[in-house]
């Protein structure tokens, strides 16, 4: 399953609340989302803990408009909207974690 | 996709009653999955178990109390309703609190049933 | 492969529909179809006629009415939300059309894959 | 005491709007005045003349008119918030005007508290 | 000075904020942030401690709406909206934590 | 109050740009406030202080960007600009990522400082 995320990992608890539940499968991070990949971030332990047993991608774009593409986090994939899209179709279903 | 297909449905509460409409709304995409015959499961994780608090009182904010909507649930058939077990004891609930039967589930089984589910809608 | 798409915020105040539409370009420049995009909740105030954001900046409503045009793709908005939010035929763009839940229904029936993207 | 209300959502989706509306009811009830009331981001979707919610559901937009009628109270609606997001007079309700963010500043400059309601 | 939260302490970080910076006042919680002030939450060991140089407040009709008013916290006082209002005019200003 | 009165606003900015539109309408609302010859202050603290961090590129989200506009604040007499020193640290920044000079401040000075104020605007 492919798990989407759109919140900053230090304003909400969506990407917390999608951690503990799922335990295999991809995670997307998108808008806000994507500063939870960047390195110095408080939720960088977290992300690389669920790292172990998830695959971890990040939207370039939300990326780059944040000023943060220099500083991803190594094994999270960058990806762009067709891959976004790709991903979308690789995984039998998915999720917005709104 | 051929006449009469059933998907399993499952819809994800995650926000609290009242102070936005996510909750409201998404009880009226329910009960039209249910009236298309669909396999529909509802969840409650983080605040939304609150949307399942007893006693919910709204004259004093003006606002139409839905809460006896859940209760009216189990006419439209839908009665898959499940509740993680951490997200309510973080929220000082317990089963007893609830307006409806519900089953408690740890949040590993909880990511286990929303792997077999076809289209899930979080609100 | 078949995609339906949920929205459920309106335009400018949250990025959601901008993601929305990003993904429907790049999924019909792939040659995947777009079944539905359906709008709920605030989502339903994308299609607002009146709409006229400044000049240096885009225009959401437009963009999604000339995508439905290009590529065909049915954009429907919610009657119930679009009523509590003052959006009904008299100001509705062009490309979106007004009707039930049961278009949502039956977007997550129909299509292969359903996306949401919201708050 | 002179208040001054900014509301930054608009109705049904928050409850920004209902709680600054009982707030408004209990200061004009204890004899305060409210000089204004600003409505910005989603907030002007307050203002629009087509709402229609159910009949068993408050009427947010109607509401706002009545007080202001009964109080005069000032309802303004930021123009270019608006804009961005499909408010005109065409679909002004009655009780609105659509004005500058200077009265927003005037507010908070010539109350003696400014209150925020959004999301 | 007022500070006014609206959002639950579970779901987003304005409560932890408002704690963080603030040293005195008093502080209101509104909408979804009554929550905080019930027993069993678990922001409830953070409030308590802000209890020690705050003082708190929780709208008696949100915490109607949400069937929680027979669980308020000891300690928080409950009001309603002339209590609101009161509240905003007895300080000499207010913020909203949105 | 009377004509040219001056009072204390503070614009408090916690959100990240481009997620939503606070940050972009908040700066509009800074800019007429500047042009009413009020003492304004910026914060940025939590998530706020991303509105500041070099480098935005917004092309690939066809979105404005209106992080230069942050560098011509100066032009308008805004020169009170604040960053929480805590949220700066947890989100792996420092002085040298951000577009603007700013006053770096503890969590205790900010809150001191938002005491002294007369309007306070969240965004």
């Amino acid at each position: 399953m492919l798990h989407i995320i759109n919140k900053s990992p230090q304003e909400r608890n969506s990407l917390d609340s999608c951690l503990r539940v799922t335990q295999s499968g991809a995670v997307l991070l998108i808008e806000d989302a994507v500063y939870a990949a960047t390195r110095g971030n408080a939720a960088e332990a977290k992300l690389r803990e669920a790292m172990g047993s998830l695959k971890v991608y990040a939207l370039g774009p939300d990326l780059d408009a944040r000023g943060m593409s220099d500083r991803l986090i190594d094994g999270v994939t960058a990806v762009d909207y067709a891959g976004f899209v790709d991903l979308v179709a690789e995984h039998p279903n998915c999720q917005s974690w709104l | 996709m051929s006449e009469g297909a059933i998907k399993k449905f499952m819809f994800v509460n995650r926000k609290a009653p009242y102070g936005t409409v996510y909750a409201l709304e998404a009880l009226e995409t329910v009960l039209i999955t249910a009236a298309f015959d669909q396999d529909v499961s509802l969840v409650f994780m983080d605040d939304g178990v609150f949307q399942l608090k007893k006693g919910q009182q709204t004259k004093g904010i003006e606002t139409k109390n839905f809460s006896p909507t859940y209760r009216a649930l189990d006419g439209y058939d839908i009665e898959k309703l499940y509740v993680e077990q951490e997200s309510m004891e973080a929220r000082g609930l317990t089963e007893d609190d609830l307006l409806v039967d519900v089953t408690v589930m740890s949040r590993a089984d909880m990511g286990k049933l929303m792997e077999e589910m076809d289209v899930v809608l979080s609100c | 492969m078949k995609f339906a798409i949920l929205i459920n915020e309106g335009p400018y105040q949250h990025q959601a529909s901008d993601s929305a539409y990003l993904f429907c370009k790049a999924a019909l420049a792939k040659g995947h179809e777009i079944r539905r995009v359906f709008f709920y909740h605030d989502g339903v105030n994308n299609s607002s006629a009146l709409t006229e954001p400044p000049q240096d900046d885009r225009n959401i409503v437009v963009r999604w009415g000339k995508l439905a045009e290009e590529h065909k793709v049915d954009l429907v908005v919610c009657v119930a939300a679009a009523l509590r939010r003052g959006i009904k035929d008299d100001n509705l763009a062009a490309g979106f059309r007004i009707s039930g839940l049961g278009q949502l229904v039956e977007a997550g029936i129909e299509a292969d894959r359903l996306v949401t993207f919201g708050d």
